[in-house]
Parts: C-alpha cells; structure tokens; sequence
C-alpha cells in the first residue's frame, strides 16, 4: 500500500464519518461539522490525487480546487453558524424539529 | 420511557452505520481504481507558468488559468457575508455588540500579536507569488488579528464606519471585477491578461483580496457573534 | 518510500479517521468542537505529508484562527441562559432527529 | 463599547512624540520584515506599505509616551528570564516524575508596585514562566498566582522581579498598601482585597 | 546530518502529541479540554520546525508562524465564552 | 461598437449582473431596487442577443475565459438548450424583479435582498454557460448561498428552519458532487465538458465519480426520494425566494445532470441510472400531487406542486435511453427540456400569484381564501391560468411537453411512461381544481381583501400568460431546441 | 557527523523529553491550575531547545532569527492563553486541589 491509497482510503473513510455526523446526529452544530469533515475528506482525495505526479511539485490544479473549496467551505460555515445562532435566538431550538413545516 | 425512545432509535443507527459502511466499501473500490500515472494538468501548467505572471503554480492557476473560479469563489466569500449580515436585526455591522473583556495580559498579547499579524499578512501575501502563500492566506491572518481586537475589547477606531466596512468587504470584488473586464477593452477575453500586465494586475487583485479578506472574516466573526450581557433586549424583528 | 515517513502517514491516517469518529460519538457539544479544532490542526499534518504546504498553511491560519474561534463562540452562545424567549427548551436535549 | 478597556494609560502624548514612536516601530518592524524575507530586496514593495501600517496599528494601540528600554537592564532581565524558564522547566518536570507528586498547590494574592497595566502584564507573563508560579487573575494592583508549593518565597521573586522590570522601562514603583500584601489561601482568592 | 533523524524526533513529539487526547477525553473541566487544544498548538509548532527540516521544505516554518500567531485566538475565544461552556461541564450543569 | 461587444456577450453578461449585485450590497434599498430593475432590463436585452445569436448562427459559442483553452483553463459554452435556460432565467428574473418592487415595502431591512438576488441571478448565468465540471460546483455553492440567504431573508421562524435545512441538504449536494469531480478528475485528468466526452472510459473510478456527481445533484434538485428540504424552503420564503426557486433554482442542477448523462453516456457508464430516475421521476409525481392534495396552506400545496413537476423532467432519461433512432430520442429530450420552460414560466406565475393572494387575504391557509376570484379576481384567474399549464390542458406549454413525452414514449413502445404522464395530470387535476373550485365558491368572507398595488397583481398575470404562449407558439422553442438537443441526445441513446 | 551534529542531536533529545515530561505533567497533575504549569514550562521549555537546536543546524543567520521569533510569539501567547485560561476557571468556580 502507497502513502496516496492510504490517504484516498481516508478521504473515503471521512466522507462517510462526516456522512454520518450530518444524517444522524440532530445537533445542528454536529451537523455542520459533519459538513466540514466531508469537505476535509474530499480534500483529502483531491491532494492524493495531485501528488501522483512524479518528482517533487504535485499536480497545481487539484490544489487550486483545493483552497477554493476550503474558502467556499468557511463561508458556508460561517453563515450556517449565523443561521443556528439565530434560529437560537428566535426559538431556543439547537435542532431541525418535525414541526415547523405547519405551523 | 428512555428505553421506549432508545429502542427505535438503536435500530436506526444499526441501519445507518450499515449503510454508510456499505457506501465506504463502495467509495473505497471507486478511489483504488484510480489509476496511480499522472493524468492531469501538471505539465501543461509547468510549460505556461512562465507567461503566467508569478512562480507559484498554484498561485497561477488560482489568479491566471483558472481564475474565474476565483473569481467566483470571492463571489460566495461576499455573498456569505451579505447572508450573514441580513440574519441580523437593525443595526447591521455594529461591532459594539461583543461585551470586552478586560484584561491587561490579554490587551498586551494583541498589542504584540496584531502588528505581527500584520507583517506576516503582508510577507505572506509577498510570498505567494513564488512559494505557499497569497491572498486567502494573508487575508485569514488580518481576520484572526481583527477577531483578536474584537475579543480584547479594543475600541473600533472611529474612521471605520459601517460603510467603510462594507466598502472594504466590496472593495476586493469590485478590482478582482474591474481587472477581469480590462482585458476586453484591448479586444482579448475576460480575465485574458496582457502578458506585461499579468503580474501587475495579479499582484493588485491579491492586496485588495487580502484587506477584503480579513475584513469579511471579522466581520463574520462580529455580525454572528452575539452579546453576552444579560440586558439583551430582542429588538423587533422584521 | 522510506519506512518511517510511511508511519508517520499511517500515524496521521488512524488519527484523523478516530478523531473524526470521536467527534461524532461525543456527547458532549463543546469537547467536540475541541476534536474538530484539533482535527484541523492533523489535517495539516496530512496536507504536509502530501506536499501541499499551501494547504497547510490555509488550513492552520483558518483552523486555528476564524473558523475555530466562530465555533467556540457558537457553542458558547448555544449554551447561554439569556435567550430572549425560548419556547422549545426541552429540543435541547437533542430528541427529534431528522436530517 | 465600553471603552474604559484601552490600553493607553494617561494623558495623550505629544505630536513630535508620536512620530518619533512611529518611526521606532517602523525600525523594529522592519527589521522583523527584513528576517521575514530573508533579506530579499525586492521584497520592499510589499514590505514599506506593511510595515508602515503595523506601525500605524501599534502607534494607535500603544503609543511610545517615553523613551524606553535600557538595554543592559534589558540583559539583565533576559539572563534573569532565560535561566529562570530553565529552572521551571526542570521544576515541573522533576515534579511531573516523581511518583510522590510533591504538590502543595494554592492561590496567593499578591499587591504589586509597578504603576501601569503593560508592566503589570509583562510581570505576569513573566512569573508564568518561572518555577512554580503561574499568573491567574490580574486585576488593577492585585495579581492572583497559583503556585504549586505555597511554601516557596514568591513575594521575593515578584519584587525582583518588579525590580527588574521598572529598570527596564525606567520607571518608578509604587509605594505599597499599608494592609498586608501577601495572602495566602487555599481558596479563590479575594482580588479586591 | 541524516534526515530521518528529524523525522524520527517528529514521530516521537507526534505521539507525545496524540497523549494529549486523554486529557480531552478526561476533562473534566472545560478548561482542561481546552488547554489540552493549546498543547497541540505549541507541540504542532515544533512539529511544523521539525518537518521543514527533515522534507527541506522551508514554506513549512511560516506554517510554524502562523500556527504560532494564531493558536492564541481560539484559546482567547474560549476564555471569553468560558463562563457558559464551563456550564455544561461542571456538575450541576447540563450535557447536552 | 456592436461588433466589439458581440464577442463579449457572454463575459459582459455576467459582469453586468455581478457589478449590479456588488453595488446594490452597498447602497440603501431604494437605489438597490433601481439597481436591480435596470440590471434586469439590461439583462433580458443582452441574453436575448445572445440566444438570437446562437440560433440565427446555429452555433455552439465557445468563450475562453483568459484566452487559456479547455484543459488549463475554464471556457464558457452557450448552445441553444443553454441559451433557453438563459432566456427562461432572463425572462423569469426580469419578472420577479418587477413583482419584487412592489411587492417590498420600502424598508432598509430588506435592502440585502436585492444583492442577494442578483447574485442568484449571475450564479444562474454563470451555471448556465459554464462548460467545466469544477466552476459548475463553484457556480452551484454561488447559488446554493444566495438561495438559503433569500430564504432566511424574513427571519420568521419558519423560514429560519426551512433555510437550515436546505442549506444542509444543499451543501452535503454540493460535497457529494465534489467527490465525483475529484474522482472524474483523477480517472480523466480533464474537467472540461468536452475534453471528458473524448476521454471517458467506462471503469470504476469514473462509474464511482459519475455517481456520485449525480446523486449531488439529484439531491439539490430534490428528486424524490430527496425531496424533504424542498417544501418548508420553497413554501417558507417570501413570494419571490419562493417563484425563483422553483421556477429556476431547481432547474440549474437539472440542466447539469442533463449535460452529465450527455457527455457520460449515463446508461452505458451505470446501467439503469436512466432508468432508475425515470421511476423515481414518477414516484416524485404521484408523491408530490398526493401531498398537494392533502395541504391545506397554499403556498406549500404549491411547493409540493414543484416537487411532483420536477419529477416530469426525469422522465426523459429513460425516454431517451429507450429510443431506436435519433428523431425519438430528440423528441423526449425536447419534452423535457420544454416542460422545464413551461412550469419555469407556469411556476413562477404561480408563487408570484400566492404571494398577492396571502398578502390580499392576510393569510396563508386555504380556508380563508374561499371566495376569492370575486373580491381579487385578477389573482384568482392568474392561478388559473398557471394551474391549466401545470395540468397539461391544450393551450398552455403544460399541454406541449406532454404531448411530446407521451408522442415518445409512444413511439419507443415504452408505453408505461405515458401513463405516468397521464396520471400525473389526472393527480394535478385534482388539488389544482380543488383550489380553482374554492376560489370560485363562496366560502365565509376573507380576512382582509387589499391588492395593494398593480404590479403584483399584472407581473404574474404576463408569466401565467407566456406559459399560455408559448404552448400556442411552441414550434420556434422547439425549432431553438432542436440543433443542440440533437447533438447533445446522440450521446445518450442506447 | 561532526560534534555540532552530536550537539543537534543532544539538544532535540532533551527537548523532545521536556516534551514528554509536559504531556506527562498535563496527564498526571490533579488540577487544571497545576496542568497549566506542565504546559507553560515544560513545554515552551522544549520547543526553546528545539528551535536552538534547529538554528544551530541552519547555516543561514536570518532563518535562526526568525526561529527565535517564533518561540518568542509562542512564550507570549501560551502565557496570556494560560493566564486567562486559569482565570477563566477561577471564575467559572473550578476549586483548585488541595493536598488532603
């Protein structure tokens, strides 16, 4: 096993951990970071990938893909961080509840 | 009544780790198959690097070959901020809202740390073109020194007013905009850079990117945090 | 590839997946902020170990910087006795579930 | 805000002051600019504009109202620090290791001399690096340490300390309190006393 | 000099790193939590130092740096929401 | 001059949306609402010159952004389908642009929903004409954000909640896309639309990242099963979030697994995806009509409505996949493509309409509103005539995609799907006469009756109208259609 | 290997133990008062070393500095951290042990 199938495995790994997070766990705040650690896994792919390139400089491109993913990610996360504080704020609720469709 | 709520819920954890073991298995043959010779751009960003206007490859694809994702990618940066801003009630981008915390160890530290932030801001924003660094990095840095002046209890200075703020958070945007269209009044496609100005106009996108940056991370740091004093009134929501 | 540079890989791999496993079986709100503060921080770690260093370099500033300290702040904020009115207290204890 | 939390502590110093404390900040940072850089020259596009605003940050933040640092005091002060964090590390290591754990841990309170709250802070950031002490509250004269023997003399090593730090900047300290300054509890300490 | 040296101390300090993981565990307050993530702060600075040196990869000491700077403000961010985190913590609090 | 700015078409379009966004961020409302009223005059002129340009050339625009070309950079393509969707998007934002300057009252707190929407709108665009796999998850985070902004943009409970659970569901869409872009990526070494069509091969890697990519996208297209976060956003967010949501919003991620299929060969790359959406397709539409039913507020029979007719587009993959020659088989992508203009135009009459009928009648719920078409009767007939096109009844654009998609399945013998189609209709039938029915009765009196103004009682009447329209002069769209979607179904066939 | 690198070698030893011995005082010590301690000294201690150790290593005379640099930024800012931290839990009510 090469150190990239063993990240790609991670990345794998992750992605369904974060999965799980973001399905099962009702915090809303879990969910979120069940958001990020799947963005982390991605990631994770997408830079083992840009390092098969024989020599020393992996592949640019994944990397680029790379840091605008991670700029995209911070500002998700930030607005939904500001969307749970201030569903928070409004009902006290840190949860999706099944009853706010027919209020 | 625990055990009657626990009971259903157990059941669909069992599934759901079944199911998401069932997708690794799948994910994990997907990314094993994936063949190991180089298949990518890698050489075709190393031969045009040269007329790309920095050293950095990826900085290079970021600000020249690709840099309309960037382009866009600010895009959901401004936009986030915007979103975030109008989840708050009147009153948008007053940063008074964050109860100081006095402390004189604490007020030291960010008089030592937030000049350094600066200059680190600015070395790695110099470095970029060349080796690891730019403007994201450079901005995120200004951020945190801009957090850490919120949460010291520093005064805002007076000059910065809401609508600086909002210029400032535009302002990176507008000349990443401004220097994308350039090119088409000298009958070449968007973002195509004469190949004279590509360091210039690279180099102007990153410093105005960089203050936008940090000031949207602040600001998304300020807008969202919320007041910890207890005389909290809830304004009237629109 | 030399022995010991591949542990240190295997090392960083079992870290991250435990870590991220942690942070989704925790109870607790605020020590799993703390595992995803630290997870960020063996990210990098990982982005090291593949040659990215621009990446690192992100990844430590916004990790250790803005996105870690909005975190913090949220579960500070979640936790506040303060709210203006809070109808839906007992949804605190997390026992509708939906995704 | 509330703005009583400034750093700057009295009277708003002088025109031709500010700009010789502009001009000592833009020295220092660009000598940390130049380490940065590794001495690259062609860095100095970039370098004078940050460089300049970090001195402009810091002018605003904390203003030079005197002329500061005397530098063999400033040795004095480094030596005392350097072989004292050694110390410290020892201290807690050999405590750390002992299966005994030879811990007598509590809270002092203590009053102190120097005049303005940055001294204070350099006091504590200083006595937090030194053997068994550990700042854990500083609030205008009173500094609250947890110690982790509370029979080591720490009200001598805070005044030299004190000491130290006033030679430095060139300052004078404070006549102490006429009530006893040194306090010993197991419990949280009372900072207002 | 030899760099699996360096790699060598930098698995050590890893795993001297990854102990750090039983105090977050342990808590049991949440200070102690969160002093645990300031270790990982310093300890991942020296790592970052031994790294640049053993790949020869200088861009990983402005890691250091960063890492450096900023591995204050989530501690600071901490401290100042510490009073409605601690809550949940102690005993008598809630665990959500 | 003209020939300076032709070449530029496209980048000019964009920049005018992006400008217009920034500079309404910064100013107060009113001058953010005449912002976006020019921008969106300027809009409607400059994507019709465009389409008028790829038709009368008959041409797919490439556009090279930075000069780089496909595998180093990034290059904007516009054929006919795309430049439908443009002028669908043009069309509809132009619309809603105007019903929103009514529909607002003049107070600083909305005035970031004016930048917020011109942002969707250039994400829209930018979706539309992007021609690479990365930019497109770009494009689709650009308007993931803005439509979870305009969602949460009333800060009422129900639209804070709606607004979180979309913007979950929408990022966990757009992760999951990511994965398949970076498989694609690694397996291709391109991320270009037209490079992966030379350099596909059918192994695992790329099956994975296909599949992926399409259940990102499925999930922000909210195909049922997928479908839960729809409803409580669409219903929740004030009148013009909601007809821009489902009339355009849902339609950008289907536009991209559509062009994904194309260059992928979906049924030969995954045997049976084509299938396998064609029968949650009708799932979607028997489940969503039969919740429409069962509502009893308008606007969320509405959005249950968008679920149901987001199932009718998917019925063209299997329609496709089935067909035996190249006529067929452009005859069931026209049907889809077709139906996603109609219920775009059909849609957004129809949420625009809602909103003056709850701001006429105070109230969301059902009940109140009986006895409507007497006292606000401009409205009521407006729903009217949208509910003709969502029912598929002869005049309306409803009808047109209908008839073409039980044409095709007909000739491909899959007669099944045409019994789908006509089932759907039957189902629609029900909850939109059901409402017709109560407005024309006469139930107790309604709350409060007062149309405010003009504009938002004639701005959904002209969309319902072009739903009309354009089911009378279907042919020139099909005509428009036909090129593009010949080359781009050939791929696509068995 | 000359005597400087024996030098090196001996000074990242003894970093990398003041190392250990901190997470070892983190583990062992009964408070989060006396866990601050573990943390402030032992550690910055280490990464002291380490970083004379490396500037010893490095040829060029600018990078040593800038290694200083870095050490100094982490003394400063674990002190305040630990500073506030103690303070932090002291307000919060963590009693600090008291040897029974």
């Amino acid at each position: 096993m090469t150190q990239i199938e063993i990240y790609l495995l991670a990345g794998a790994a992750m992605f369904c951990i974060g999965l799980y997070g973001l399905v099962v766990r009702p915090h809303l705040l879990h969910k979120v970071m069940g958001l990020n650690v799947m963005a982390v896994a991605v990631f994770l792919v997408l830079v083992s990938v840009a390092r098969r390139v024989p020599g020393p400089t992996p592949d640019a491109l994944p990397h680029a893909m790379v840091l605008t993913g991670i700029v995209v990610s911070v500002a998700a996360t930030a607005y939904s961080l500001a969307l749970i504080k201030r569903i928070y704020t409004e009902t006290g609720a840190v949860t999706l509840q099944e009853t706010d469709d027919d209020a | 009544m625990p055990n009657n709520i626990e009971r259903p819920r157990r059941a669909q954890h069992i599934v759901a780790v079944g199911l998401l073991v069932a997708v690794f298995v799948l994910l994990a043959r997907a990314v094993l198959y994936i063949p190991m010779h180089d298949t990518g751009v890698a050489s075709s960003i190393q031969d045009n690097l040269q007329i790309s206007g920095v050293l950095n490859p990826v900085t290079a694809v970021l600000l020249n070959f690709r840099g309309y994702d960037t382009l866009l990618e600010i895009a959901v940066l401004v936009l986030a901020i915007i979103g975030v801003l109008s989840l708050q009630r009147e009153g948008m981008l007053a940063s008074g809202r964050l109860a100081p915390f006095a402390d004189p160890a604490l007020s030291l530290l960010t008089r030592i740390l937030v000049p350094m932030m600066i200059l680190i801001a600015g070395y790695l924003l110099w470095a970029g073109e060349k080796a690891p660094g730019g403007a994201f990095q450079a901005g995120s840095i200004l951020g945190a020194a801009g957090v850490l002046v919120t949460l010291s209890g520093h005064v805002r200075p007076g000059w910065l007013s809401p609508a600086i703020v909002k210029i400032i958070i535009a302002v990176g945007f507008v000349v990443f905009l401004v220097a994308a269209i350039i090119p088409m009044f000298f009958d070449k496609n968007l973002l195509e850079y004469p190949l004279h100005l590509a360091k210039p106009l690279i180099i102007l996108i990153e410093t105005w990117l960089t203050f936008s940056i940090g000031m949207i991370l602040v600001t998304m740091f300020i807008s969202s945090a919320a007041p910890i004093t207890d005389d909290y009134v809830r304004g009237d929501a629109t | 590839m030399n022995s010991p540079v591949l542990w240190l890989d295997i090392l960083v791999v079992v870290i991250l997946i435990l870590l991220s496993i942690r942070i989704f079986s925790e109870a607790s709100l605020f020590k799993s902020v703390v595992l995803f503060i630290a997870l960020g921080l063996f990210v990098s770690f990982a982005w090291v170990k593949l040659a990215a260093p621009d990446i690192a370099l992100t990844e430590a500033a916004l990790g250790a910087g803005v996105t870690g300290a909005l975190l913090l702040d949220t579960v500070g904020h979640l936790r506040s006795r303060n709210v203006p009115y809070s109808k839906h207290r007992h949804a605190e204890d997390g026992t509708s579930s939906n995704a | 805000m509330n703005s009583s939390v400034t750093s700057v502590s009295g009277a708003a110093p002088s025109r031709p002051r500010l700009a010789i404390g502009f001009a000592i900040y833009c020295v220092v940072f660009g000598a940390i600019w130049v380490v940065l850089t590794n001495g690259d020259t062609s860095s100095w596009m970039f370098g004078i504009p940050f460089t300049a605003f970090a001195a402009l940050v810091s002018s605003a933040m904390s203003p030079i109202t005197r002329l500061p640092i005397r530098p063999l005091a400033l040795i004095r002060f480094l030596a005392y620090f350097l072989r004292n964090s050694v110390v410290g590390g020892v201290d807690v290591a050999l405590r750390a290791l002992q299966p005994s754990m030879p811990l007598t841990p509590g809270i002092v309170v203590c009053s102190l001399r120097l005049p303005t709250p940055t001294t204070r802070a350099l006091l504590a950031y200083t006595v937090s690096l030194l053997p068994g002490t550990l700042s854990s509250g500083l609030e205008d004269e009173v500094i609250a340490l947890h110690v982790l023997d509370t029979e080591q003399p720490v009200l001598v090593e805070i005044r030299r300390i004190e000491n130290l730090i006033a030679d430095i900047m060139g300052i004078e300290l404070l006549e102490l309190p006429a009530v006893p300054s040194v306090e010993k509890t197991s419990q949280d300490g009372d900072l207002n006393a | 000099m030899p760099e699996g040296v360096f790699v060598g101390f930098a698995i050590v300090i890893f795993i001297t790193m990854l102990l750090g993981f039983i105090r977050v565990e342990r808590g049991p307050t949440a200070a102690d939590r969160m002093l645990a993530a300031q270790l990982f702060g310093t300890t991942g600075v020296a790592l970052m130092l031994l790294l640049a040196e053993a790949f020869q990869v200088p861009a990983l000491r402005d890691v250091a740096l960063v890492l450096a700077l900023l591995a204050a403000v989530t501690g600071i961010a901490f401290v100042k929401r510490a009073n409605q985190i601690q809550g949940s913590e102690t005993p008598g609090g809630t665990v959500s | 001059m003209l020939d300076l700015i032709q070449p530029q078409l496209p980048a000019i379009t964009l920049a005018v949306l992006l400008f217009a966004a920034s500079a309404a961020f910064l100013v107060r409302f009113e001058r953010a609402r005449a912002i976006a009223l020019v921008a969106a005059g300027v809009q409607v002129v400059l994507v019709s010159w465009i389409t008028w340009i790829v038709v009368g050339q008959d041409r797919v625009w490439v556009y090279t952004i930075g000069g780089w070309g496909a595998p180093l950079g990034i290059d904007l393509t516009i054929d006919g389908v795309s430049a439908v969707m443009m002028l669908l998007t043009a069309v509809v934002g132009c619309v809603v642009t105007v019903y929103s300057a009514g529909y607002f009252p003049p107070k600083d707190s909305y005035r970031l929903f004016w930048s917020l929407w011109l942002f969707l709108w250039a994400a829209l665009f930018a979706l539309f004409a992007s021609n690479d796999i990365f930019n497109l998850y770009v494009c689709l985070e650009l308007l993931t954000i803005s439509a979870v902004g305009l969602v949460a943009i009333s800060g009422e409970r129900a639209a804070l909640f709606a607004g979180m659970r979309y913007i979950l569901s929408a990022l966990a869409g757009s992760l999951i896309y990511l994965f398949g872009v970076a498989l694609v990526y690694a397996s291709t070494g391109v991320l270009d639309f037209d490079l992966l069509a030379t350099q596909v091969s059918i192994d695992p890697t790329t099956q994975a990242g296909l599949a992926l990519m399409v259940i990102g996208l499925l999930l922000k297209t909210a195909l049922f099963p997928m479908h839960f976060w729809l409803p409580p956003a669409h219903a929740n967010a004030v009148a013009p979030v909601s007809a821009v949501l489902s009339a355009l919003v849902v339609k950008g991620s289907f536009y991209i697994i559509f062009k994904l299929m194309h260059v992928f060969t979906g049924h030969e790359m995954i045997p049976g995806l084509a299938e396998l959406m064609g029968i949650l397709g009708v799932c979607a539409i028997i489940w969503g009509s039969v919740q429409a039913f069962t509502q009893k507020r308008l606007k969320m029979m509405v959005a249950y409505s968008t679920v149901a007719q987001i199932g009718y587009l998917f019925l063209l993959f299997p329609l496709v996949a089935a067909a035996d020659d190249i006529q067929t088989a452009v005859l069931a992508a026209s049907a889809g493509l077709f139906h996603a203009v109609s219920h775009g135009l059909a849609k957004g009459a129809m949420f625009l309409t809602a909103g003056t009928i709850v701001k006429a009648v105070g109230s969301d719920r059902l009940e109140d509103m009986a006895g409507l078409s007497r006292l606000a009767p401009i409205p009521a007939f407006t729903f009217a005539i949208a509910g003709v096109s969502m029912v598929g009844l002869p005049p309306s654009g409803g009808f047109v995609s209908k008839w073409l998609y039980v044409s095709s399945a007909i000739e491909t013998g899959a007669w099944w799907w045409a019994g789908a189609v006509v089932v759907g209709g039957l189902l629609a039938a029900l909850y939109i006469f059901k409402v017709i029915a109560l407005f024309m009765g006469s139930g107790k009196e309604p709350l409060q009756v007062g149309v405010s103004n003009r504009v938002i009682t004639i701005a959904p009447l002209v969309l319902a109208l072009m739903s009309l329209v354009i089911g009378v002069f279907g042919q020139p769209i099909l005509d428009l259609l036909y090129p593009a979607v010949e080359s781009l179904t050939a791929g696509m066939m068995r | 290997m000359s005597w400087m690198d024996f030098l090196v070698i001996a000074l990242l030893i003894v970093s990398t133990a003041f190392f250990i011995v901190g997470t070892i005082g983190l583990l062992r010590f009964p408070d989060v008062y006396s866990r601050l301690h573990a943390l402030t000294k032992a550690d910055n201690l280490g990464l002291g070393i380490l970083i004379l150790a490396l500037a010893l290593n490095s040829a060029s005379g600018l990078v040593s500095i800038r290694l200083m640099l870095t050490w100094v930024l982490v003394l400063v800012a674990t002190a305040t951290t630990s500073h506030l931290i103690a303070r932090a839990a002291r307000e919060s009510g963590v009693e600090p042990w008291v040897k029974p």
